[in-house]
């Protein structure tokens, strides 16, 4: 499964209520505000690190890019649009809106 | 691959029909059959002609009557179009209005549908 | 060669009555319930309040939906699932939810089977696809 | 007490219209003057005549219109209405389009602001 | 000054946000999706509990039966329409949006 | 007699790009600044990411708006503050914040001032009306 999360963790709780779905082998995509989850040395960041060790973790680029995100937490690897296209070619995907 | 989109959230107000637009893009760049796109909830709102952004912002609109036109099927709730004002006179070309049996066809018959909202 | 019935999974996590997602959510579920395809509709987080019995939106003034998930299993909606971690945190038993319908041979009153986020996770990696509400 | 309502929120999508209805009507009951009600963002959707609402529902731009036509100033920002496709054309009565200026004046003149959105 | 807060407390951290702003002699107002936050026996009924030590809390009535909500935090009063309005004449209102 | 100045408050609490809170927020700002009004912008929880500098929108395809942030002292808002905690939590730094202006007599830059929860409910208190973007 791909999940996307594209909620803020700072004001959401959508990233940790997917964290509770995800199987090994899945993957974690953020996109929009969800892309606030990726900065390292944040309240939030334990939970990515946690998640990197589990599961492939990606980031859009041009999200990262619009709120000027640069430090990422470890791990955490950086997509484009037909890198998002890529994801969903391998996997079912789960939007949690 | 077929790839079905639904958008759930109006033009400029929320990411998602940007986010939709360029997914819908690269994956029309890779090489993908793009099923359908599907307008609900707030995004029934992308499709009205009447929308005059700033002349140095995207036109939303405009953006996806372009898909349209390649021969992409877009299709507007009719249930929440209705409820929101969004009707046959104010749609931009090559949208059309119907029912949500046309998503119903499209979660079938896509190999992957892909939501975006709020 | 008939084609495979395609599984088609609804996962609802948002509250009712604040936004519309829950309402017209199901208004999609009752229509692609009249077509050839396996639906299930997992309600989890803030979802679950969708399911709690005696919701009045008469003073609100906007239409319920409370009637219509109380007959989910007459339009054909039989597999219904909510996340037990989320009625747990939001304080609700299995005694909170309303009825879908009824049982055809023991015409017992069925509610939505609480499940766990595992077993919910498993349904979801055999689905054809997922739509979010 | 002069009271000024901010919508930030389309109709039937969320429920800050409805709020903000149910209070207007509760603040008009308690004798309070209307200020003005301002449409931004999203909220400009409100007052479309376009909009056809299932029967057993409230129609949610005519109840506004109704309340422009007890003499309430109703303002939708124009800004936020070009770029979402609400022109003068699909107005309900009762209701104008004009600038941020107004919404600046309700702010200043009003006793107390409310806003609801999501 | 009249807080009010209209988002779930188990999705959206506004009700905590809010909290770290409200001062003595302030009032609480819970409506639209912000009464799930008044229901006891959940993981953040100790918020509010603690809240009604502090200041007045009030939960909107047509939120309340919408949503089934019947057994409130002790302390937690019920307003309706009329008695939102009575509080915005008493107080400026800042709405946690 | 004239009529007292009245003290009008924005409130900056969701994140940038996401959605258009932050962007059409920024518009009203700007008109109601050529007002004569006494305004201040705080910023807190995720609107504090919309002070963050180095934004770049171009790859999104939607138009930005740190630029109009960088030149807020331009159009006479002078009072611009961020809430202490909401930076720490999101691992910012005053290092980390934009530049709003320019100061009048020593042409040094100018950053929003990070102020404490105590020093913006205090604030807060003193306002004519309150506008939440």
């Amino acid at each position: 499964m791909l999940h996307t999360v594209n909620k803020s963790p700072f004001q959401n709780t959508t990233l940790t209520d997917c964290a509770r779905f995800i199987q090994d082998g899945d993957v974690l995509l953020l996109l929009e505000d969800g892309v606030f989850a990726a900065q390292v040395g944040t309240t939030h960041s334990a939970l990515l690190e946690a998640l990197v060790q589990r599961v492939k973790v990606y980031a859009l680029q041009a999200d990262l890019k619009a709120r000027a995100i640069t430090n990422l937490v470890p791990g955490i690897q950086i997509t484009d649009y037909s890198g998002f296209v890529a994801l969903v070619e391998e996997h079912k995907i789960h939007s949690w809106l | 691959m077929k790839i079905a989109v639904c958008i759930y959230e109006g033009p400029y107000n929320h990411e998602a029909s940007d986010s939709a637009y360029n997914f819908i893009k690269a994956a029309i760049d890779r090489g993908h059959e793009i099923q359908g796109i599907f307008f609900y909830h707030d995004g029934v709102y992308n499709v009205t002609k009447l929308m005059e952004p700033p002349q140095d912002d995207r036109h939303i609109a405009n953006r996806w009557s372009a898909l349209g036109a390649t021969g992409i099927d877009i299709v507007v709730c009719i249930a929440a179009a209705k409820r929101r004002g969004i009707v046959d006179d104010v749609l931009v070309p090559n949208v059309r209005i119907s029912g949500l049996g046309q998503l119903t066809m499209m979660a079938i018959q896509a190999d992957r549908m892909v939501v975006f909202g709020d | 060669m008939a084609e495979e019935i395609k599984k088609i999974m609804f996962t609802v996590r948002k509250a009712p009555h604040g936004s519309i997602y829950v309402y017209e959510g199901l208004e999609v579920k009752l229509i692609m319930a009249a077509y050839d395809a396996d639906i299930s509709v997992v309600f989890m987080d803030d979802g679950v309040f969708a399911l709690k019995q005696g919701q009045d939106t008469k003073e609100l003034g906007i239409k319920g939906f409370a009637a219509t998930y109380g007959a989910l299993m007459d339009y054909e909606i039989q597999k219904v699932y909510v996340d037990r971690h989320s009625m747990e945190v939001r304080g609700m038993t299995e005694a909170d939810l309303l009825v879908i319908g009824e049982d055809e041979e023991t015409e017992e009153p069925v509610k939505p089977q609480v499940i766990d986020a595992q077993e919910i996770a498993a349904m979801m990696a055999e689905q054809h696809n997922i739509l979010s509400f």
